[in-house]
């Protein structure tokens, strides 16, 4: 509550009080201490900065984690570890805040990796469940895999500009006739120059926590958690933090075209592939997770389609747009579905249906956020998604068309997933406890508030990539595809799934391989299944393991066994004989002879 | 006739006593056996005490007997050495019956000793080797009804007779190039003309025979397994040491001159009998066969000091027999008393012998530890030294093999350790109740393997006689 | 010296010396090597009178040296036959090869 | 502060309990001295700022001289610097858990307390020896001890294992000993004279020829005992048989000792000869890195888990060495002392969960989480150490050894950085791996449920290395600068 | 070719020829008179250096003393007459080569190594002797002499503890 009331009250600050010099949007050190001293200049310096997207972030964190700790008072009751979930929970929203305030690119790293660990505890909160374990483990490892890249980009980048304070790198490595960007951008490896290097290993890092493909494979998982969790962690904060990351160092990005070309088409790829596994998808909270990942998808390529500065920025604020609000109704949807679990006790569709008598509330609030992500105006994901695809048009067509696609999809994914919760087949529940407590109400509407008023807040005055104010302008005659796709996937949705019925099976059929595989999630899975199991396990570690024991170890004991052979093999020597021990006493001696007066003189 | 009092001390201490005992022997008056003991090991410690005073260095007899600090010095740890023997095999002593014989031929072999450290002559040298040679054969014998110990002192003596026959070849030639048996005026004829490095070799065989270097060695194994304890001990302790402070000194002073030629023979005949020794201890089975083994591969340690061919080297090969005398017997003692007291001498033996006598376990695990030159134990400093004498030669191929070697023959005094404080036996070793005086020995022993190497005093001193 | 070169006298001496080590390693009869012994130790008496008389005739030293050998040798004799007749006892046999319990 | 007290104390400790009758008294003993081993280390450590803060820039401070062996100029000479200063309070740490850990020892405590006490006198006396003689004659004080212990004390393959172990080091501690006469013959002060002094060595600066010849022997001799790949193959075993306390004194000091004196040599003893050989070590280091991560994957039993675990960080110390800059050796400081602890903390929740279940094999536990909560989160705390968490040391220790290493701007530094980094996500499988299935998962022997949790000294143990490293892993500086001073 | 060479020759291949056989007889009795007539032919050679003291205590040590003493032992260990065991025929050769080879090389040392001959005059009279045995200055033999004594005695009384021994057994 605290935190939430100070973030709110520190972005109001920032924005309307003293934020602006000159009609810009400085970033404000606040705070600065040597940690970590590591020579010739470079040294982990723990700061804060405030900067827009640092506020916003701020608003978003403590915002929706207090939303889901206020939840989860109702949804956790009960759990014999009560309290050490909480504690999870702070140890989130701490290291969370202490990501998007961190001024250091390494300490950013190290609150990545807190963050990581924390969803890893959440993920596994309910450990004596194999799959949470393992779900817990995939996405930890998973992620670490990627903050590898991460780390090595930070390597690079802090030793080629010599700093690894963020707007050190940045001012440093902007500037064309900085010694450290020539140096950066003359020196390649493989033929690709190191900032690209650089900037490519560090988005790897992001991709990973964002789920972006091929490093997706642990979010689905995720949802192995407790729901509240998934809300928080795996649809607002956490894996928005890939985002972040690039946003951040937007400005590196922005004169680096290959590595945002990788970003542009990560995102679009990632957008469009997870919304059509979402279709197939029949646990709600994984279509959700499928969906999280397409709309990251989308902030993200609407940062590839951004330029630097003023117009061109315009993607660049999309997509924080789109992150603001995309937090909102995400954890809105999430919740709902923790409300849902909550009653049924079940993650399966088929298990649901008809549930809007039983929980009407929740049931608006569901269809608020529904119509939040379909990009239905005047909701919040209207005019997020708007603004993206109206960089991604005046960026490249291309990109547009997928955008516009995928927000097809979203929209009939989400529908097909509200239809068939709250109408369908009529399933009765006995001993249902109503729709469970107040505190669980409480977050549901007023999420459900931000999500309808969230598209409101006139962001391009506050977020651009120069700080500086961007008018928004507003066309309505380029809303109007977008808007119609919409409502024609939900129509297409609403005939499937309003009534129980076979037309799904029957274009399920249709489909076929095309079904199944996305039903499979493009049999990703396996895959990482083949590369970990097979290749790292059978074909690395075993091998390691054997050649250990019985190469170098049996080196080792060789000698000893090959020491004892010789004295068994010599005790003859020793035959008990005087008279052989007087041959050899002479013979020993005569060698002497022979050595000494002839040989070795 | 002061000065031959002086100079004589110990020697004339020993004679007197082996006639005092002697008269004992023949006067008819039985003693009791333990007084008797008692009696003699006072002796034994005065003699040893009184080594310490009116010491004088000097010549008499023309060239034959010459004493100096250092050989005062080396005569007194042979006291030592004695005393402590005599003291640990107090419990067999009880046991025999001929207990005057036996010193008689100790102490007359010690005189012999004594007489060979002194001797500044051929002559006197070989007539000290072999007082002191013969009487050990019959005192290897001492067992008189063990079929091993008639065998080992037939091997004794039989290999003895035969080096000491080679030995005089070589003496009979270095006569006959050099034409005198003064030590110091042979070293002013010697010049390593084909002959007199044959004849070196001979004599250093003779010495290699006694300290049982590698090839010398093969009699060792035998005669230690079948002689009586004591008479193991010091054989491996008195005896050797005696000889290798006379080895030291005839290489260092009469063979100057073929310096060079020496050192190459000791650094192979080193190296082969601590690689040798070190094979043949790691099967050993008899505690008293794998001491002599182990003691094989301490001289070859001690060699690399004696090649240091320098002051250091030839004060950190007396320090180490210092150690040694220490360390082995402190390990012979604990072996005399199991002997004496539990009849047992096998390694397996051994198995589980902590937890009937802890102490002896610790006094066996100290000692071998000296024995491997483990820290804080003596012995490491005293390895320490031997090598660092005779890295100081700069060939540390020689140094390297040697250490390496001390990790091998660390193997089977872990062997040991491993046997008493790890394993269990169904029958072990019952607790052995000691008399004062072996217990006295050993305390001896503990205190020296702890103090003479973390207190620099000894080696400083050992040094400064140099 | 009566026209007989040193080297002569020296051959028989070194001769008998090898006859006697040839004895100690073949024979296996303890008495019989004994008297190898014997006869090495009679071959170096030899060479230490040798080279006094004709060589260092100034001083006794080698003649001495040769009585005192000859002492020794009578004692480890005795001793050397003392210890074989024990054996004998314990063993009823003086081969060598009998004698051979202790071993590796 | 006179440092022969690091070495009387526990001497002095190891002889009390000699005369201390029945646990009781002994564990009694024990913990009075390993406290104030600890209480002293502390001293230490503050005094140490002090004087820095007075602006002493001598190189060792607390120096003491004495004559040992005058006529070979050996000296009993000691002092510290920074270096040292931590690895006492690393030694001082893990001594302490390591009495506590071993509170209930049931049989031959008294003998088992001795030896332990006499392991940290080792352990002290070579991080404070200035004199290679004094340095050599501790590292192998520290070394049959060790046997002793394993041996008597161990389980599974004991004998073996504690065989090997012994002669293994032994073998190290003899190449050492030459590397050592090496220098000793090679260096010739004012006088002429052979010197051991360690400041003496470094300012005579012995010429580049002996330097190459000698410091294979003494590195690699140093190696063996921070299991410089290939010769590891004694600390899978030795740990694994060792007891508790005694590995974790075992992983957590003795292995230190070895990249302390690997340390010492690269940076004041033979400087030339580091650069020349700097990328053989990296290569061996990289090796060890790599492969004992994987090799780590392989394990079954928790004690071989954490023995290859330390195999592969021990890797990190040699490579921060060989990587030279200033940088990646303190990173290699850091990561000895961090190691130290985090791999004790290890150990000792091992040990514990052994006490209880009598296994070690992972197939056999599981969901220990439910029955001991406390030791459980302990055992994750440490995963996470050893994987590197930030806020924990290990990640403070192996960032610094990256930053330290990728300052070399050559590609073969720069691939072995790599290597090292990508080890990173190797420790994160095979940790969660054992943490997944150990903790987490359902019981798996319905035995186990009935089992209690960390008694008050396996609390205190365990807190106690647990705010070592929280220490470290939070406010890094402390260390850092003790360390770079 | 004087008279004193051949008596020389004579002599040392007298010596020789009866140590060959005294080594290689199979009869152990005959292995001692052949001993025994080595031994007097090599005090021959001590006549023949006139060096006759030595000559007499070679006749009177050994001839008399040690060569019975073995002759005793022998009829104490075992009956005469019987053939002696063979040594294995590999160590037969083995010393065979060992023992010509190493005469061989020492021979060919001795030969190579020029000796020249003295000057001084060579007395030894049994005053000379006598004296020089007893005087304890320079060139007197009067330690070793005592050290010698306490030898034999040493010798004796293990003599006698061992045969001692013996009688007990036997009674």
């Amino acid at each position: 509550m605290a935190v939430a009331a100070l973030s709110v009250y520190t972005a109001y600050h920032y924005f309307m009080v003293d934020g602006k010099v000159n009609e810009t949007y400085q970033s404000i050190t606040a705070l600065k201490y040597t940690w970590l001293y590591f020579g010739n200049g470079i040294s982990i310096d723990m700061g804060i900065t405030l900067d827009p997207i640092s506020v916003m972030m701020l608003v978003v964190v403590s915002v929706v984690s207090l939303m889901v700790h206020i939840f989860s008072l109702g949804y956790m009751k009960g759990e014999e570890r009560f309290s050490t979930y909480y504690a999870y929970l702070l140890l989130f929203t701490f290291s969370m805040l202490g990501l998007v305030l961190s001024s250091n690119i390494f300490q950013i790293y190290m609150f990545w990796e807190l963050v990581g660990v924390s969803s890893y505890l959440l993920i596994g909160f309910y450990y004596d469940k194999p799959s949470a374990v393992a779900a817990s483990k995939k996405a930890f490892i998973v992620t670490r895999f990627a903050d590898l890249g991460f780390l090595i980009g930070i390597l690079i980048l802090g030793f080629q500009s010599g700093s690894l304070d963020f707007n050190t790198i940045i001012q440093r490595l902007t500037d064309l006739q900085s010694p450290q960007f020539i140096a950066i951008t003359t020196a390649s490896f493989l033929g690709v120059s190191l900032l690209t290097w650089a900037l490519t290993l560090v988005f790897i890092g992001g991709a990973g926590k964002s789920a972006m493909l091929p490093l997706h494979i642990w979010l689905p998982d995720a949802m192995e958690g407790p729901t509240p969790v998934s809300a928080l962690i795996h649809a607002a904060t956490m894996v928005v933090a890939g985002v972040f990351l690039v946003a951040r160092l937007f400005p590196l990005f922005a004169i680096n075209h290959a590595a945002l070309q990788i970003v542009t088409w990560v995102g679009a790829a990632s957008a469009v592939f997870a919304a059509i596994i979402a279709c197939t998808q029949t646990d709600i909270k994984r279509v959700l997770a499928y969906s999280t990942m397409s709309q990251i998808g989308y902030m993200m390529f609407a940062l590839g389609v951004s330029g630097h500065g003023g117009e061109n920025g315009l993607g660049y604020t999309a997509a924080m747009f789109h992150l603001f609000t995309h937090a909102f109704f995400k954890s809105l949807l999430f919740l709902c579905a923790g409300a849902i679990i909550h009653l049924v006790h079940s993650n399966e569709m088929k298990d649901m249906g008809g549930l809007r008598k039983y929980m009407p509330l929740t049931h608006i609030a569901f269809l608020t956020g529904c119509l939040a992500i379909a990009g239905v105006p005047p909701f919040a994901g209207f005019f997020s998604k708007e603004e993206i695809l109206l960089a991604a048009y005046q960026s490249s067509k291309a990109i547009y068309a997928i955008a516009l696609i995928t927000s097809g999809i979203t929209a009939f994914y989400m529908f097909r997933l509200y239809f068939s919760i709250f109408w369908n087949k009529e399933t009765l529940l006995h001993n249902h406890h109503g729709e469970g407590t107040m505190s669980m109400k409480i977050p549901l509407i007023i999420l459900s508030a931000g999500a309808l008023l969230a598209g409101f807040v006139p962001f391009s005055h506050y977020i651009t990539t120069d700080g500086k104010y961007l008018p928004n302008e507003f066309h309505p005659l380029f809303s109007i595809a977008p808007v119609l796709l919409a409502l024609t996937a939900i129509l297409f949705a609403f005939i499937l799934y309003k009534k129980e019925n076979d037309r799904p099976a029957k274009i399920v059929a249709a489909m076929g391989g095309l079904y199944k595989g996305a039903y499979r999630k493009f049999y990703f899975d396996e895959l990482y299944n083949l590369i970990t199991k097979k290749i790292i396990f059978n074909l690395i570690a075993r091998p390691a393991a054997w050649i250990d024991k019985n190469i170098v170890d049996g080196l080792m004991n060789g000698i000893a066994a090959f020491t004892g052979w010789v004295s068994e093999s010599i005790k003859g020597i020793q035959s008990g004989k005087v008279q052989n021990y007087a041959l050899y006493f002479f013979g020993g001696i005569i060698t002497l002879l022979i050595v000494f007066l002839y040989w070795w003189i | 006739m002061i000065e031959y009092l002086q100079l004589m001390k110990h020697e004339l201490l020993l004679a007197v006593m082996i006639f005092l005992f002697l008269f004992l022997q023949l006067g008819n008056k039985k003693w009791e056996r333990s007084s008797l003991l008692s009696f003699i090991n006072l002796m034994l410690f005065f003699n040893l005490v009184a080594g310490f005073f009116f010491n004088e260095a000097g010549m008499l007899f023309g060239d034959m007997f010459r004493n100096t600090e250092l050989i005062w010095f080396e005569k007194n740890l042979l006291n030592l050495g004695t005393l402590i023997i005599s003291m640990q095999s107090y419990h067999w002593l009880m046991k025999q019956d001929h207990v005057i014989e036996f010193y008689l031929l100790l102490l007359s072999t010690l005189l012999g000793m004594f007489f060979m450290i002194s001797s500044n002559n051929l002559l006197m040298f070989y007539l000290g080797l072999e007082l002191s040679t013969i009487p050990l054969a019959a005192l290897a014998n001492f067992d008189l009804e063990k079929r091993t110990s008639s065998e080992a002192a037939m091997k004794l003596i039989m290999s003895s007779a035969f080096s000491s026959g080679l030995l005089l070849f070589g003496i009979s030639m270095l006569y006959g190039t050099a034409g005198t048996l003064n030590f110091a005026e042979l070293s002013q004829h010697i010049s390593g003309t084909p002959l007199q490095i044959f004849s070196l070799i001979l004599v250093i065989t003779g010495f290699g025979f006694k300290i049982s270097a590698v090839p010398f060695h093969l009699w060792t194994a035998d005669v230690y397994e079948g002689a009586p304890v004591a008479v193991t001990a010091y054989l491996s302790v008195i005896s050797k040491g005696a000889i290798l402070f006379v080895f030291t000194s005839v290489l260092y002073s009469v063979f100057q001159p073929v310096a060079e030629t020496w050192y190459r023979m000791i650094f192979v005949i080193s190296v082969a009998t601590m690689i040798i020794g070190n094979l043949f201890a790691l099967r050993q089975q008899n505690m008293k066969r794998f001491l002599a083994f182990s003691s094989i591969a301490q001289v070859g340690f001690i060699l690399i000091g004696i090649s240091g061919s320098s002051p250091a080297g030839g004060a950190s090969v007396i320090y180490f027999v210092l150690i040694y005398i220490f360390s082995n017997l402190g390990a012979f003692g604990v072996i005399a008393l199991v002997s004496a007291l539990a009849g047992k001498e096998s390694v397996d033996d051994y198995k589980g012998f902590y937890k009937t006598n802890p102490f002896l376990s610790w006094v066996m695990a100290l000692s071998l530890f000296s024995l491997a030159g483990i820290p804080p134990a003596a012995g490491f400093f005293g390895k320490f030294f031997l090598l660092l004498a005779g890295a100081g030669k700069g060939n540390y191929l020689l140094i390297s093999i040697a250490a390496l070697n001390m990790v091998l023959s660390l193997y089977y005094y872990l062997r040991i350790i491993k046997a008493i404080f790890m394993d269990s036996n169904e029958n072990p070793i019952p607790k052995i109740h000691a008399g004062l005086q072996p217990r006295l020995a050993i305390f001896i022993c503990m205190a020296g393997i702890i103090i003479t190497g973390v207190a620099g005093g000894a080696y400083e001193y050992i040094r400064s006689l140099f | 010296m009566k026209g007989i070169p040193i080297e002569q006298i020296l051959f028989v001496s070194t001769a008998l010396f090898f006859i006697g080590m040839y004895g100690l390693f073949t024979r296996r009869n303890l008495i019989t090597m004994l008297m190898a012994i014997e006869l090495i130790l009679n071959s170096v008496n030899i060479n230490f009178v040798v080279f006094n008389k004709y060589l260092y005739p100034e001083k006794l030293d080698g003649i001495f040296f040769t009585i005192f050998i000859i002492t020794i040798a009578a004692a480890e004799a005795a001793v050397a036959i003392a210890i074989i007749i024990n054996l004998y006892r314990s063993h009823h046999s003086i081969d060598v090869e009998d004698a051979a319990e202790m071993k590796y | 502060m006179n440092l022969s007290i690091f070495i009387l104390l526990p001497l002095l400790t190891a002889l009390a309990m000699l005369a201390g009758k029945g646990l009781r008294q002994v564990r009694l003993i024990a913990l009075t001295g390993a406290s104030l081993q600890f209480i002293l280390a502390f001293v230490l450590f503050f005094l140490y700022y002090k004087e820095r803060a007075a602006g002493n820039s001598s190189m060792m401070l607390f120096e003491e001289d004495h004559a040992w062996f005058a006529s070979l100029n050996i000296h009993y000479h000691i002092g510290v610097d920074g270096i040292a200063v931590a690895m006492i309070l690393l030694t001082a740490f893990v001594v302490l858990a390591g009495v506590l850990v071993s509170w209930k020892m049931s049989r031959m405590n008294k003998e088992f307390f001795f030896l332990l006490l006499l392991l940290s006198v080792g352990a002290f006396g070579f991080f404070i020896s200035l004199d290679l003689f004094t340095l050599f004659f501790f590292l192998e004080v520290a070394v049959i001890p060790k046997f002793l212990l394993i041996g008597i004390w161990g389980s599974g393959k004991k004998e073996y294992s504690a065989m090997k172990l012994a002669l293994m080091l032994m073998a190290g501690s003899a190449l050492v000993f030459v590397g050592l006469a090496g220098m000793y013959f090679n260096s010739h002060d004012a006088s002429g004279a052979h010197t051991f002094n360690m400041l003496q060595l470094s300012q005579l600066h012995i010429d580049a020829a002996a330097q190459k010849i000698f410091f294979p022997f003494a590195f690699i001799g140093f190696g063996i005992f921070t299991a410089l790949f290939p010769f590891h193959t004694w600390v899978p075993d030795g740990h694994s048989s060792a007891p508790t306390a005694a590995s974790m004194f075992l992983a957590g000091i003795s292995m230190k000792l070895g990249g302390y004196g690997c340390l010492r040599l690269v940076v004041l003893l033979m400087p030339d000869a580091a650069q020349y050989y700097s990328t053989v070590i990296i290569v061996l280091a990289s090796i060890a890195i790599l492969y004992g991560a994987f090799a780590t994957m392989m394990q079954t039993d928790l004690k071989y888990i954490n023995a290859y675990s330390s195999v592969s960080h021990c890797g990190f110390v040699l490579l921060g060495i060989g990587m030279l800059t200033k940088t990646s050796i303190n990173g290699a400081v850091m990561q000895m002392v961090s190691h130290g602890l985090m791999t004790a903390l290890f150990f000792a929740c091992i040990g514990m969960i052994y006490d209880r279940t009598h296994t070690r094999q992972i197939k056999q536990l599981g969901g220990l989480l439910k029955v001991m909560p406390f030791i459980s989160t302990v055992f994750v705390i440490a995963g996470l150490c050893s994987l590197g968490l930030p806020g924990l040391s290990g990640f403070v220790a192996e960032m610094t050894i990256f930053m330290g290493s990728w300052q070399h701007a050559d590609a073969f530094y720069r691939i072995a950085t790599i290597i090292a980094c990508a080890s990173i996500v190797v420790t994160a499988v095979y940790i969660l791996r054992a943490a997944g299935k150990v903790i987490m998962g359902p019981v798996e022997n319905n035995e186990h449920r009935l089992l209690s949790d960390a008694g008050w000294n396996e609390k205190m143990a365990a807190m106690l290395l647990i705010i070592g490293i929280v220490a470290i892993g939070v406010a890094p500086f402390w260390l850092n600068n003790l360390i770079s001073f | 070719m004087t008279a004193s060479q051949i008596i020389f020759y004579i002599l040392s291949a007298f010596i020789l020829g009866a140590a060959i056989l005294s080594v290689t007889t199979r009869k152990i009795f005959r292995a001692a008179i052949w001993l025994l007539f080595s031994l007097i032919s090599i005090a021959g050679i001590y006549f023949w250096m006139e060096v006759e003291f030595i000559a007499a205590v070679q006749i009177i040590v050994y001839v008399g003393g040690i060569v019975v003493l073995i002759i005793f032992s022998i009829f104490l260990t075992q009956q005469s007459g019987k053939e002696m065991a063979k040594a294995p025929i590999s160590r037969t050769i083995a010393s065979v080569l060992a023992v010509l080879f190493g005469f061989a090389l020492t021979y060919l040392l001795i030969y190579k190594n020029e000796f020249k001959a003295g000057d001084g005059k060579f007395d030894m009279e049994l005053s000379r002797i006598g004296t020089q045995m007893l005087s304890t200055g320079n060139n007197g033999f009067a330690l070793p002499f005592e050290v010698v004594s306490i030898l034999l005695l040493a010798a004796m009384i293990g003599c006698i503890v061992i045969a001692m021994n013996a009688k007990t057994k036997d009674k």
